[in-house]
């Protein structure tokens, strides 16, 4: 294996991808969203508990990629206990991190690990959609109803 | 003697690496085949040399351009055997073809509580525009459902014919898992109800020879650009009659008799169904595309992606967490599987990084893998081209993969 | 400094002798255009260097096909000054194009008693698919007729809108005459009863700038083989909300999201409107057609053109015997003349003899042409590489043949 | 002008172009053909008044090119006594001196001078349908009603 894909798939998205500590339903989920690619069949329900503007909760349950599965694992780990104002931002940090034309450098924008793991992918342009699948159905549904 | 290594030269792409330094592996042919030189040269000589429109012109080079064109309509009869030169139509591709017939042909004639029989295992192109046109006419579309080798279930065919039935319409070959169907004995049964067949056969005509006269199919269509042809170019054939009594495939210049601003006549087939100026250097492409598989020949093409295929099968089921899905003696050079515990696609971006082309994903047949039930597999297809070595390969970085990945 | 020698220089076809051993001089630019070096050294590299299919695929050289597919759409986007990418979808060509509008745009939204409006110049392609429909629902088709001039009769327009009318289709340019139309006007009117305005600019593009912005037109479509560019692949450009809410142009692989035997849910445009394996390298010509208009620029493209125009009609009108059908100061590149005592034809086939190419016949506007009382003209037009020494050579012609045939 | 053009157009084609002997409309004709090549837009009306199986006269009427319209002067003025019967032969010999692949040279096939013109259109296979539409059209009707 060489490095370009071993990063790619180092060890913490290897990890992300299997660990099942965010897998599930929510019983009292407040707001589940659908994340599907239909080019490549990756499909994630994500469930979230809100309250007074806090996520409580986020699971996540489904099929794909270890890179869109390891990335709806971390979301859902992350975002854990911040606020809806706090997620916009988040989320387009997360982007610029795997934006292939960006001209920032990983590093400058995190040090989290586990979001540093998916810089790799500015590397394979056609995998960023796997990567940022949960991410963009979450800010979607933050720019439709769930901010009211 | 029959040497894919010298086949392989004919392809010009495969003379360089590919961007990471690796030797080209090409195993998507199912979705697209490479071109071999003497299709891109004589699609370069006819802009460089010879380009003119076709049909209604008394200068040079158009006159030239039209002789050209027609040939390859030659060409494309006696490659599927039709009766008949005007029952070969250029369209766009397979899809742009079903589409055009599902508008022309069955729309006018279908009426609601009548019935369309597609399978199982249809492609999205031959199962979609078919689907649409039923519900708008609250017409019924029934499925000819597969067993669980992955083969059409034949007899339970046979229980849905009825007088309703206005069109049949099946894949010569599964795209997503190389199944090859009996058309002899399907089209035999819908011919019990004087149903109209329509084969798709984009799967079909790179790798098998096609008599249309033996078939006895109305319809039958496939694209260019999967035969070692260009892009944008297909062809439908459809027997003479059935071409006379349809609406033209689509309305333009070139396919009028008189027009006024009330009322259009038109021209007879093929004129007709080929409106406005069509893919000249695609066609003309693909004229050399058949030439390509005329020299070489199907008896040679038959048996080498047979036996690489054959091949591939044995390395495959001699891996551990390997599964090749569909259970059938005979497939046409294409196989799906799956590796345990590895997404397609993370396969698929692996292979890449060997210089190894395949496909991941539901392959444009989400009942099919419904049925199956299963969200995406690995898929790897032959052409001509392809060698043992490619085989070999593929099986080397299968392996790597599933050591780093599962 | 523009040369029109030097860009002809760009373009391989006039490098020979024709098999006459004449130069060639071609003037039938409005039915196609030859193409410059860049356009098939593209084509030729794709499918050398780098072939592979659009969409759906994580390896080289599909993932470089794709990037270099999706960036032709940013170019002709700015090329037409569309607000958004998502605007452009490919076609097969004008043609293709008017067709799938008709069929998804049109039919679902034309009820009994409503009203299409086209003019009275249009080609075939951009009258007979709306004159079908109207038929098949009993609606109306009105025409915007045209003055003695062959200009549009704009204050009849402006009788024929009401609330009733679905869909207003005109030409920018007739591709017969030359004449041009003036269509901000024509919008303008046509906005005025909330009418979708539907543009053919077939025989716009390769000449003038277009700003669909501006024009505020809700469809527009032309051909890349007009454009120099390559057979088989045209452009709709249609407004986003218009391409959301429609059905799909065409159905198959790589629109949908999710499908099952009963039903099919779409992706968003332009994939929703682009079913199948486009034409991958007749939109990277197309591509590379485009780089080439921007490399000389509509300034200099138009100046060039006009000013050839002008001494075409110059010189043609100090012949005797010469009829130029259309009365107008300024026109597109194209004109129609009728030689007295000779037949279009007959003309054509002289005219051949010296390497000279024009067009005969109806030019796929029968209406226009009984507007006109005319049978046939003998029409030429032009493109960037056509010189003063074209039209000396046609116009020595012109009195050889008047000399030996009336 | 070159000798190829020259033949196609020489004398005898342009004479019988203008050739009015045998325009017009028949009063008294039996059948009247059609024959139009969409195409180019040539448009004749062919009279024919045919009696106990011969065509006792023939005239046309239209517009079109002048090769189509020499063609169907001298069909006309050649039928003109001809039975049913010797016309079909007499039609498959024009095709065949027309027939740019024919083995056969044109003085083989007949010594009439006006027929014979007509093989220059061997050298311009996209003139044979002007050569041939009314032929043609005349040979449809024969294939059809005609002979009955
Ligand atoms: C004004 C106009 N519309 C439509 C067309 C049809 O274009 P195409 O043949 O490329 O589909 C043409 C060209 O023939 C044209 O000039
Ligand atoms: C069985 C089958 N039908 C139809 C198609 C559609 O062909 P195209 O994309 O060339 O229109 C394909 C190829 O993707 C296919 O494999």
């Amino acid at each position: 294996m060489n490095d370009r894909i071993k990063a790619l798939y180092q060890s913490h998205i290897l990890v992300n991808a299997k660990d099942t500590s965010h897998q599930g339903k929510l019983e009292d989920a407040t707001h589940v969203l659908e994340a599907y690619n239909p080019m490549c069949g990756d499909q994630y329900t994500v469930s979230l508990k809100i309250v007074d503007d806090v996520i409580e909760k986020a699971t996540f349950d489904g099929f794909g990629c270890a890179i869109s599965k390891a990335s709806t694992a971390v979301l859902t780990k992350q975002i854990e206990g911040k606020t809806l104002v706090e997620i916009k931002p988040f989320i387009e940090l997360f982007h610029e991190l795997v934006n292939e034309l960006s001209d920032q450098s990983p590093e400058s924008l995190t040090s989290d690990e586990d979001l540093l793991a998916f810089a790799a992918a500015r590397e394979f342009p056609e995998r960023k959609v796997c990567a940022t699948l949960s991410w963009e159905e979450l800010l979607l549904s933050l720019r439709g109803s769930m901010m009211k | 003697m029959f040497n894919p290594e010298t086949i392989k030269q004919q392809f010009p792409i495969f003379k360089q690496k590919t961007p990471l330094g690796q030797d080209l592996v090409y195993l998507d042919n199912a979705a697209t085949c490479q071109k071999p030189l003497a299709v891109i040269d004589r699609i370069t000589d006819f802009y460089a040399k010879e380009y003119g429109t076709v049909g209604r012109s008394s200068y040079w080079p158009a006159t030239e351009t039209t002789k050209n064109y027609n040939e390859v309509r030659g060409k494309v009869q006696r490659l599927l055997n039709a009766a008949h030169e005007d029952e070969i139509v250029f369209t766009s591709g397979t899809t742009d073809a079903i589409n055009k017939v599902a508008n022309s042909f069955l729309r006018p004639r279908l009426n609601a509580g009548d019935v369309v029989i597609i399978s199982e295992m249809e492609h999205h192109a031959n199962l979609i525009p078919w689907q649409q046109i039923c519900t708008e006419k609250g017409a019924l579309l029934k499925v000819i459902p597969i067993l669980d080798s992955g083969e059409l279930d034949y007899e339970a065919l046979e229980s849905l014919l009825t007088n309703k039935v206005k069109l049949l319409a099946v894949t010569g070959v599964s795209n997503a898992l190389g199944i090859k169907n009996d058309l002899l004995r399907i089209i035999k049964a819908a011919k019990g109800f004087e149903v109209p067949v329509f084969i798709d056969a984009a799967q079909s005509v790179a790798h098998s020879e096609i008599d249309v006269v033996a078939l006895h199919c109305d319809f039958l269509v496939f694209s260019g650009h999967k035969i070692y042809g260009p892009t944008g170019v297909g062809v439908l054939f459809g027997k003479r009659e059935r071409l006379r009594e349809m609406a033209p495939l689509s309305y333009g210049g070139g396919i009028v008799k008189e027009v006024t601003i009330e009322a259009a006549s038109f021209q007879q087939s093929p004129n007709k169904h080929e409106a406005g100026t069509p893919n000249i250097a695609g066609v003309i492409g693909l004229g050399a595309a058949v030439d390509f598989i005329n020299e070489i020949g199907y008896a040679e093409i038959s048996a080498h992606t047979k036996a690489i295929t054959g091949y591939a099968l044995e390395q495959l089921k001699a891996m551990e967490g390997i599964q090749v899905i569909g259970d059938v003696d005979d497939r046409a050079p294409v196989i799906s599987f799956v590796m345990e515990g590895v997404h397609a696609h993370d396969l698929s971006t692996f292979l890449n990084e060997k210089g190894i082309c395949i496909r991941a994903g539901h392959h444009c047949a989400q009942p099919l893998m419904h049925r199956l039930n299963l969200m995406a597999t690995a898929r790897i297809s032959f052409a001509i081209y392809n060698t043992k070595a490619d085989i070999d390969a593929l099986i080397i970085a299968l392996k790597e993969t599933q050591a780093f990945l599962s």
